[in-house]
């Protein structure tokens, strides 16, 4: 095997036979092997992390028409690397009553729930951890320990403004990771997989090609269920908690959410998770929608397979992330019964009608071309959209409608304002 | 290889230790707490059986599915009682719920 | 000892361990943590019995929303719970000594069993069992009336919780 | 031939889909709610005429139904399968239902007052009460719309849906099912406006009367299941084989075979369904719905679903018969119908009310049919319950559209105390409401059987001649019925729309408009046209032209053993029917041509006291209030409470008492104060049951947790005594 061919299998079995060289038993070998794949990809991540860092600083600032850092190292590279020794020697406080074990448990639990989720993350068609039969679910579990953190941490504090931040946040996950499965039950349907390279070769049908260049056209399953990558979308920005979902941390009503007591090096944890929660899921939007390592000119088994699939699976990460960044960066914080509205009203139903109906359809094209279950799902989800959004605008209209009049029939001394133009809590 | 048994003796442990969870514990939310262990103690027999006795056939995991929709359900409505007795009495503890005494 | 055997004593220790912490703990968030514990533990004997969709599910759903909402139900009935109060009632040696009775007949009566020493078949435990486990759950042939009334009975479930949870309005009263 | 029976499989849909989708969503919008409820109805109607003119063209399909099965229920290793077919019965039947749902449908619109304003103080559960509007400067009351506009659509979806189901069916399962449906929704429909007492009453009344027959159907369901292991009509109707063991195994019951038995129980359900002789209660107080209800229930759906089921399972009737003996279910049909027919047209005749005449008509119409299946008219049976849906369905909805011209007057007048239903307040009507007028004509000669141009002639004179050639009793009853008939339907048509207007409110009276005229004229091109297909070939003149289509058409549907030719023409039936028919419609407009009031009906002193009877239903509903209702009521009060509870439980219990107090003062006085208390009581006996009790009571602490270790401990106390006697 050529180091150039497939470099992380090379230098897995450069060291096998290193550590077998020495007399280590299969077992020590295949134990230290997958110790240090998991080291590996975790180290990775937490180095995206800091590299994440710098790009929300310079993304908020040039959001908000300002510069960013730029006096660290070249265009502010060198930031992170100052923030992190900030956050390493700040005084580590811990609140009276606080309870020991779950105060330094919960910003560990944090960030671990985020990492397990990166051993199902295929980064070109052969890096992965595990390439579970289970790969979906596991994803749904690791996420569930996100939820425990953040109880841990709101409980452990022993302060009231955490500890509602908590019940909130916990209210707020709960709810929206209903919708987020149901939409990542989409492509495990059309796939017919729960493995996350299941869905990924599943993608990679050629529903038709462009006529005369030859540019073969593939499923990728956005195409199939658009509406499922909005719901996603929405969701998974609710899963992280920011804005316009960032009622966890709403700083006016809060203080500061379940993180209140926290500061050094466990609030840059908790900074951490929320950070590499959002990167992830933009990962997993680019790995069950948009194809994950696929893209032109990928190969299976060369130079090109793990070079170019990487680049396209960081190329759409990355897009999604600074979609993610821009949605943060110019939406209005939410009203917190508007959330949960949202979410049990609009976006569950809808999830709910998709998950049932796309099947269906698909059950009556069995055995069709496949362009054409394609085009039929996509007009589905279009139409199911339409009538949703339609559907919420009308209702929308009716509560504000309500709420005026109701307004206006309560006597006041001062005649109340229109409300002042959104807070503005976009500081990065 | 791990034989049968020592899943099993877990399983017993498990249950075991879940009944005097249940039998002892005042609270009531602690009382459901010790009911979980003793569910997880059936399913890890359950799955137990699956794999040593019927690995070809699923029906074990149909008792497991239908074990968790037990638990799942049972939490719900329990905890929605221990809630509502709570704000009814005062009191989450199962021995002063006793209005049907001698 | 093979090291998958390590493994699983690991994991043993692990379910038991923090399974008497469950029940012993006065602080009831503490019970509940370990009891997260607990089930973690247990996921990995899952694990071990290559169920790793059961695995998951247990992560999923007990992790997930069980053991959240157990902590949140006892976050809200705070005041009882109480550091300063007995954690047992009074019977408490007459139920350590049941219990014991019990786990020790259980695996008494289970020792004369042919089966208990067997070992695991070599079989496919992989995304085979959970075809067949969604064909068995939803054909008419298999167990879709059980699944169709497991899943009313969830929904009754949630639908009483609600209900009873909800503090009773005015015009009730 | 696939596309039609996938067609069929989609023809009941669309009505049910419109439930859902008013009740769901649309309920908010009066507009989208009739339009999804009318489209629905004209998707059925434009499927049932696609598949009713392929059942038409096809060749042999009394052999061959189109139609295809499901697996349904699993039931111990094989499955239940429901299916739907089309053969003779069900295109004819699907043709008459379509058409007459659809034109339903349609004038329920224009009903309800689709269009017209909010009512001033409309409450839902009530009929809209008028509104007032301006206009030009000064105010008047126009009709307001119905405040519950979107729900009528969707129950009346749910109906059709019923009677699709029900008519489509292949087994007897899925048939019972849309009865039910349908029971349940004339249920609802019926009690429509619930804010009326009446119509609350109206509505358990019909609900449970019909149930009383439905009990007795699904016995025969079961029996019929039980022994022959299905359900379907191909199976049991069409298999001689079956048929023969049905009529000749013995049931135990009344000497009957099984056939027969099972006949007579599904006859009951169809009594209590089509509302013949005992169980015809419920159907004049169905009236108490909104009109285009009464239709759908007295001519489209409910009703003739009986007399459908019926002549569905007229094989099984018959089974046993032989050389035209009747078996025990036809003669019960010929006599239960032919008595219905007569008796409900003798009640008619005293009747005041528009929509109540009606009403007994359809009682006594339905007996017509029965009465004919039972001499073993089967095609007679079928040619006059569809004639008769249309014509019904057109005096129902004529009817309605009359009660709106005068609701139209009473709001203008704005005297509520006038009834606009009361056939003596009207009068005249010809002149105001000119389209409403003569297709009510139509359909009331249709109903009398005016000779040859009308359907209805043509279906009752079938009716009347095979009647003639099987049982004399049952023709002169029905022939006697046929002229009472068309007595009081011209005695209707003179009261109301002949002559001069009675009141002020009928001088103002108005034609309702297209909505409501437009499904009349098409249902009286039908209530005329559809004779034609059944003309005999043997009628003088007009056989020649004909080829009695009918008659082979739905004559091939039956089995081979059933089948027979037309009936030799024979003068008398026919002369008869002639005269009955032209006869009554004669004396009615002589007798009631200017009959100013109630009071006065000339009926009345003819009839005298009988008439008082008539009048008030042969007492029918106060017989079944003495027979069962008090019966029940005292049974409960004085037998259930006073005697058995009070008297002799209690009683029992007294002197069970009184004989214990007495044995107890024997035993404290010689017993217990001197052995007990003195010897054993003060001294250690006292001392040690208190002691017990003390300790033992500790037990019930109340505490859950106390019990579960008791159980516990039973229980591995248990697993242990197992577990050594095994070993």
């Amino acid at each position: 095997m050529q180091f150039l061919e497939d470099p992380v299998l090379w230098i897995a079995e450069w060291l096998r036979e290193v550590l077998l060289g020495w007399g280590a038993s299969e077992l020590v070998t295949n134990m230290t092997l997958n110790f240090l794949g998991a080291f590996v990809v975790g180290a990775m991540i937490m180095v995206i992390f800091i590299l994440l860092t710098w790009i929300e600083r310079k993304a908020a600032a040039r959001f908000q028409d300002r510069i960013g850092p730029n006096r660290v190292g070249p265009f502010g590279l060198i930031q992170p690397i100052a923030d992190a020794v900030k956050m390493l020697t700040k005084e580590d406080t811990r609140p009276k009553g606080a309870d020991v074990v779950g105060y330094v448990l919960a910003p560990i639990v944090s960030v671990f729930s985020v990492l397990m989720t990166w051993a199902v993350v295929p980064f070109t068609q052969k890096w992965i951890g595990a390439d579970l039969s289970v790969g979906v679910m596991y994803v749904a579990a690791a996420g569930s320990f996100g939820i425990v953190a953040v109880l841990l941490a709101g409980w452990s504090s022993n302060n009231k403004y955490s500890l509602i931040g908590a019940f909130r946040g916990v209210a707020q996950l709960i709810s929206y990771e209903v919708p987020l499965f149901l939409s990542l039950l989409v492509p495990v349907f059309l796939a017919r997989s729960m493995g996350v390279n299941d869905i990924i070769t599943s993608q990679t049908a050629v529903l038709f090609a462009i006529p005369w260049l030859n540019i073969p056209i593939r499923g990728f399953f956005v195409l199939a269920a658009p509406l499922s990558v909005v719901i996603y979308f929405i969701s998974s920005l609710a899963e992280v908690g920011r804005a316009p979902f960032d009622l966890i941390e709403a700083e006016s009503e809060l203080v500061a959410g379940y993180h209140v007591e926290y500061s050094g090096m466990k609030f840059g944890l908790f900074q951490a998770a929320e950070f590499l929660h959002s990167f992830t899921f933009a990962a997993l939007m680019a790995l069950m929608f948009f194809g994950g390592w696929q893209g032109p000119w990928v190969g299976t088994n060369n130079l090109t397979g793990w070079l170019l699939g990487g680049f396209y699976f960081m190329l759409k990460t990355f897009f999604f992330y600074m979609m993610v960044m821009w949605s943060r960066l110019t939406f209005p914080r939410i009203r917190i019964d508007q959330m949960m509205n949202l979410n049990w009203k609009f976006m569950v139903p809808v999830s709910l009608v998709l998950l049932m109906g796309m099947p269906l359809i698909d059950y009556g094209l069995r055995g069709q071309e496949l362009w054409l279950k394609y085009l039929v799902l996509f007009l589905f989800n279009l139409i199911v959209g339409l009538i949703a959004f339609a559907w919420a605008a009308r209702a929308d209209r009716r509560v504000k409608t309500h709420t005026r009049v109701r307004f206006e029939g309560r006597p006041v001394a001062v005649m109340p304002q229109a409300p002042a133009a959104a807070e503005d809590e976009t500081a990065g | 290889m791990i034989p049968l048994s020592w899943y099993l003796i877990l399983a017993a442990l498990l249950f075991g230790i879940g009944l005097f969870g249940v039998l002892a514990r005042k609270n009531v939310i602690a009382i459901l707490l010790g009911i979980e262990l003793m569910l997880n103690a059936v399913n890890i027999n359950l799955l137990a059986f699956w794999r040593y006795l019927t690995p070809g056939d699923v029906t074990a995991q149909i008792f497991t599915v239908m074990v968790f929709v037990v638990a799942a359900a049972e939490v719900a409505v329990g905890l929605a009682l221990v809630i509502s007795v709570w704000r009814k009495r005062d009191t989450a503890y199962a021995d002063e719920l006793d209005m049907l005494k001698w | 000892m093979e090291p998958i055997q390590i493994v699983f004593l690991i994991g043993a220790a692990l379910v038991l361990g923090s399974a008497v912490m469950v029940v012993t703990r006065r602080n009831l968030i503490h019970a509940a943590l370990f009891l997260i514990l607990t089930l973690s533990g247990v996921a990995m004997i899952f694990v071990l019995l290559e169920a790793f969709y059961w695995a998951v599910i247990q992560v999923v759903v007990y992790i997930g929303a069980i053991a959240i909402l157990i902590i949140m139900a006892i976050m809200v009935t705070r005041n009882v719970t109480g550091d300063t109060v007995k954690p047992f009632n009074n019977m408490a040696v007459w139920a350590a000594m049941l219990s014991v009775v019990a786990s020790g007949s259980l695996i008494w009566a289970l020792s004369y069993w042919p089966a208990f020493d067997q070992t695991a078949p070599v079989a496919d435990t992989g995304e085979y069992v959970i075809r067949l486990l969604g064909l068995e759950l939803f054909s008419a042939e298999g167990y879709l009336i059980p699944t169709m009334i497991a899943s009313v009975l969830l929904l009754a479930a949630l639908i009483a919780a609600i209900k009873s949870a909800f503090p009773i309005s005015q015009e009730e009263e | 031939m696939e596309m039609t029976n996938l067609l069929i499989w989609l023809l009941p849909v669309p009505p049910l889909l419109a439930f859902f989708i008013i009740v769901l969503f649309a309920n908010r919008s009066n507009k989208a709610s009739w339009m999804i409820g009318v489209g629905a109805a004209a998707l059925s109607f434009l499927g049932s005429m696609v598949v009713f003119f392929q059942a038409v063209g096809a060749e042999h399909l009394g052999e061959h139904p189109f139609g295809s099965r499901l697996d349904w229920l699993p039931l111990n290793g094989a499955h239940f399968q429901i299916g739907l077919m089309v053969d003779p019965l069900s295109a004819i039947a699907i043709f008459f239902v379509a058409i007459t749902v659809f034109m339903i449908f349609i004038y329920s619109v224009g009903y309800h007052n689709w269009g017209q304003p909010k009512g001033d103080d409309d409450i839902p559960g009530l009929p809209p009460h008028g509104a007032t509007v301006v206009e030009h400067g000064h105010e008047h009351v126009v009709p307001s719309i119905e405040p519950m506009f979107a729900r009528f659509f969707a129950f009346i979806g749910l109906f059709a849906f019923g009677m699709f189901t029900l008519v489509l069916a292949d087994n007897l399962l899925l048939l019972f099912i849309g009865w039910e449906i349908m029971g349940l929704c004339s249920y609802l429909l019926i009690g429509f406006w619930y804010g009326k007492p009446s119509a609350r009453a109206a509505m358990i009344k019909a609900f449970i009367t019909t149930r009383v027959g439905d009990v007795f159907m699904l016995l025969g369901i079961a029996l019929l299941y039980t022994s022959t292991g299905t359900l379907s009509f191909r199976a049991i109707l069409f298999d001689e084989q079956v048929l023969q063991a049905l009529a000749s195994t013995d049931s135990g019951f009344f000497g009957l075979s099984v056939a027969g038995l099972t006949g007579i129980l599904l006859f009951i359900g169809t009594i209590g369904k089509s509302a013949q002789f005992p169980l015809h209660v419920w159907l004049p107080d169905a009236m108490e719905g909104p009109t285009p209800v009464s239709a759908m229930i007295h001519a489209a759906a409910m009703v003739s679903a009986g007399v459908y089921m019926v002549i569905r399972m007229f094989p099984l009737m018959a089974a046993g018969m032989e050389h035209g003996h009747l078996t025990p279910p036809m003669y019960a049909m010929a006599l239960i119908g032919s008595v219905t027919a007569l008796f409900a047209a003798t009640i008619a005749l005293a009747q005041n009310d528009v929509k109540r005449v009606l009403a007994y008509s359809t009682i006594s119409q339905l007996g017509y049919m029965v009465a004919a299946l039972g001499i073993g008219a089967y095609v007679a049976a079928t040619f006059h319950l569809v004639t008769h849906a249309f014509f019904k369905a057109l005096l129902f909805l004529g009817s309605g559209s009359v009660i709106h011209g005068m609701e139209h007057g009473v709001l203008h007048t704005g005297d509520h105390h006038v009834d606009p239903q009361n056939m003596y307040n009207m009068g005249g009507l010809k002149d105001k409401m000119p389209r409403t007028f003569w297709t009510f004509l139509i359909g009331g000669f249709a109903l009398s059987g005016f000779p040859v141009v009308t359907a209805g002639f043509w279906s009752k004179d079938e009716i009347l001649a095979d009647a003639w050639a099987h049982s004399q009793f049952v023709f002169w009853v029905l022939a006697i019925a046929a002229f009472l008939t068309a007595f009081y339907t011209m005695r209707q048509i003179t009261l109301t729309f002949l002559g001069k207007p009675r009141t002020k409110e009928a001088e103002h009276a108005h034609e309702t408009n297209l909505w409501m005229t437009g499904p009349l004229m098409v249902l009286a091109v039908l209530a005329i046209g559809f004779g034609w297909v059944g003309i005999p070939e043997s009628f003088p003149g007009l056989g020649n032209y004909s080829n009695n289509w009918l008659h082979h058409f739905l004559g091939h549907g039956l089995p081979e053993w059933l089948y027979t030719e037309a009936l030799e023409f024979s003068w008398f039936p026919l002369i008869a029917s002639l005269v009955v028919a032209l006869g009554g419609l004669g004396l009615g407009y002589a007798v009631y041509k200017d009959v100013p009031s109630a009071e006065e009906d000339p009926l009345k002193k003819v009839l005298g006291g009988f008439h008082t009877w008539l009048e008030n239903k042969y007492y029918f509903d106060e017989a079944y209030d003495f027979l069962f209702i008090q019966p029940a009521k005292w049974f409960s009060e004085k037998v259930v409470f006073q005697l058995m509870d009070r008297k002799l439980i209690d009683g029992f219990l007294h002197l069970v008492a009184r004989v214990t107090y007495w044995l107890g003062g024997i035993f404290r006085n010689y017993f217990d104060i001197p052995v007990v208390n003195r010897l054993i009581g003060d001294t250690l006996g006292g001392a040690v049951p208190q002691w017990f009790g003390k300790q033992l009571r500790k037990v019930q602490t109340g505490a859950i947790q106390t019990y579960m270790i008791l159980a516990m401990v039973v229980a591995f106390g248990g697993l242990f005594v197992f577990m050594i006697t095994m070993r």
